[in-house]
């Protein structure tokens, strides 16, 4: 077994440099790796590219990077809900690429998959397209969009093991596993780091080949963004 | 005329037994609440959930499990949580068979925009290009005009548009209309609401076919 | 919950007909629709087309309907090991085309997935590459190949329940999951049938979504191909 | 002079701690034995399985857990299953490290042929096309002449390929080689065997720089 287990988030993070493209996990604030993010905050690296389906609230999530001014570019689907956010994207200090959310899974998915591109439907006829190739098949239109290259991906699950296998929870999933072995290097924060063996071989949604660096997660606030209930 | 529960009503009639079902955020998260109770529907949510059920009771909310729009959600028996990447293999392999969501404009060719509005905040397309892309039955929910009074029933977009030729069905406080080679074409007019309402409300191509019946709820 | 539950075989392979393009899970004879097979033979459907990643044994697998001489065309990556096969291609009776295994892979996911075609790199420069279209990116060549078009799926699960969500065993996993979703029509058949809410809605390999009729399988071999042990 | 079992034996001190592995049918397969044990190693079979370990005990083989050689196998712990599509993204995208496998023909530019002989039955390419386009480390396990004597190290292949310009470096009953710019670099000769046994077994460029030292095993 080949072992992926760091001692902590410190050492997970090693290599991690100004002006590096990152890949986060997380959909909207559920499944974020907030144990990397905070320790960006700390290392202080600056000029970064973050590749992300959101970009965190003003006091958590990726906004804690963006408070610091440590993001140069955004690509992401939706950036609601920060305000710190519209302002550096409406005082041009942030530059922003919106892209859809499919092709934001996909794009990763041919990284961690070696495919160079692949032909979506989504956004053609849109913004999105222009400059883009676009292309028909049996009548339908597609647009050319390209694996992304990113320097570090970095992801949260609910267990993992030393092998670096991981398991998610609920919608906690999301980009994550799309995003494992998408970048030259991934690192996994954990809720749980279990011993190898541990884990059913059968029931691993993400196989530690993917998977460069694994720590157990010191701290996992786990925000909820839109508490609603129904009443009993 | 309706209100946005009205509307949501309406379209819930649209959903047939054995539908999988995307609900966009706004009025087309309300259609759950009035889908009949002898059919059998199971909602998809694109950031990875398929058999949503209702909010979670006080107390039982789990940051791990939330909806497309970030609100706390459970699940009903026979759900699965899986990637983006699956979830939108799902969109984008049609295997959705219904997408209702808003929009701030629709043209008769059945464009449609709903993500952006320029000089303003821009907040992000987020699944909406992947769903109006690959769903065969898209049904958009929004009222016939804007704050300002309006028509979002257009010959041609002004906004960014979301998507092209792909909107089939547009329900509105007015009325039901389809989207036809030659225009919208009006099936329904909502309770209290006259052809001539609908008629002064819309500024893309109207087609009327004799008695244009009152909606049934 | 939408009910996929089929009473049996017979009810599961209703609308196949002669001249009809399917897709068979299983690699070996590991993880092989084996009941859908058997009733497919039944049946006497021809002319089929069959896309599978290996054609079975003589007696076993896609093997019998090679011997029924029901299959007009395979699309594998791998035939070896079949006598009856081999007899066929030789005679020119049977038409072969065949194809990298992660291709084949690849082409059932894009139709499950809605992606018209992909580049991979396999086969580049080989005969498989001729007469289609090549392209480079980033220096590297690639091929481009499309989405297969089927008209019904067969796979074989370990557990499902009635909403039609799978969970597979071991390596019999394999094509299965890419298979499903990818025809217009995917039969599963599975060892045990549950009802709804016995299967953990994290654990589920693929979801009913893509399953449109789902059967107990009365009968399963699981016949081992290459029985290999150790001594204690 | 090696056989099988020698070549295997050498190819597995190419084996780095912390390689993925695939392994080809035939003498690839043993090179599994001959990895030192103080190094950690997992291997990959391109049917859905990392972590493979030795054949079952009598009476524990399982139909459902085999190799892409379709043999009855175990796992260890770590191990994972999972479909052929995420079995190739770990072969396509370069996540596993070394894959080591047999050839009928080896191009003096790195081409292999080792799916197919024209006119004679054709069992398929199976994995070994997506395997010999995307690994960056390929290592072919052969005999270094066919049955009649001819080489197998050639200018160019004479059968269909399966990959061009890709393997890396050879191993063969003879000598270890590498692919160089400039054709077959020869590193190490068998015990036994002589440069000179090596050149008339070699029909393509054979470059010999200073002397040759025998393989130590």
């Amino acid at each position: 077994m080949i072992n992926k287990k760091v001692a902590g988030v410190s050492e997970a993070l090693q290599g991690v440099k100004n002006d590096m493209t990152f890949m986060f996990g997380g959909f909207g604030l559920s499944g974020i790796p907030e144990n990397s993010i905070a320790h960006l905050v700390k290392l202080g690296v600056k000029g970064l590219t973050c590749i992300s389906n959101n970009a965190g609230v003003d006091d958590f999530g990726l906004g804690l990077l963006l408070q610091e001014k440590q993001i140069k570019k955004m690509i992401s689907s939706y950036v609601g809900e920060n305000d710190e956010f519209e302002r550096q994207m409406l005082s041009g200090e942030l530059n922003v690429e919106l892209i859809p959310q499919g092709t934001l899974a996909e794009r990763c998915r041919a990284a961690q998959a070696g495919f160079p591109a692949i032909y979506t439907p989504a956004g053609f006829g849109t913004e999105v397209a222009e400059g883009k190739e676009t292309r028909e098949f049996d009548g339908k239109m597609y647009v050319l969009e390209h694996a992304f290259k990113a320097d570090f991906a970095f992801v949260k699950a609910w267990k993992g093991d030393e092998a670096g296998n991981l398991i998610f929870k609920g919608t906690a999933r999301n980009f994550n596993p799309n995003m494992c072995g998408a970048a030259k290097i991934t690192v996994a924060e954990v809720e749980e780091l279990l011993p190898v063996g541990e884990l059913d071989p059968n029931q691993i949604h993400v196989p530690g080949i993917f998977v460069k660096r694994i720590f157990h997660g010191q701290h996992f606030e786990k925000r909820i963004e839109q508490r609603t209930v129904r009443q009993r | 005329m309706l209100d946005k529960n009205g509307i949501a009503k309406r379209i819930a009639k649209e959903v047939q037994d054995g539908f999988y079902v995307n609900l966009g955020i706004g009025i087309p998260t309300l259609v759950a609440n009035y889908v009949r109770d002898d059919i059998e529907v199971e909602f998809q949510s694109e950031n990875g959930v398929l058999g949503m059920g209702p909010f979670p009771f006080e107390g039982e909310e789990d940051a791990d499990i939330i909806n497309a729009g970030k609100q706390t959600i459970t699940t009903l028996p026979g759900a699965s949580f899986f990637d983006s990447s699956t979830s939108f293999s799902m969109i984008r392999g049609q295997h959705v068979d219904l997408t209702i969501l808003g929009a701030m404009e629709v043209s008769e060719g059945g464009d449609i925009a709903n993500w952006k509005i320029p000089g303003k905040m821009v907040k992000g397309m987020g699944g909406a290009m992947d769903l109006v892309a690959s769903a065969e039955n898209i049904i958009v929910a929004m009222m016939h005009t804007n704050k300002r009074g309006a028509s979002k029933l257009l010959k041609k977009c002004s906004l960014p548009l979301t998507g092209v030729s792909c909107v089939k069905k547009i329900v509105t406080n007015l009325a039901v209309l389809e989207v036809t080679d030659n225009g919208f074409k009006l099936l329904e007019r909502a309770p209290g609401v006259s052809v001539d309402d609908i008629k002064s409300a819309t500024e893309g191509t109207l087609i009327i076919e004799g008695d244009v019946p009152e909606m049934a709820l």
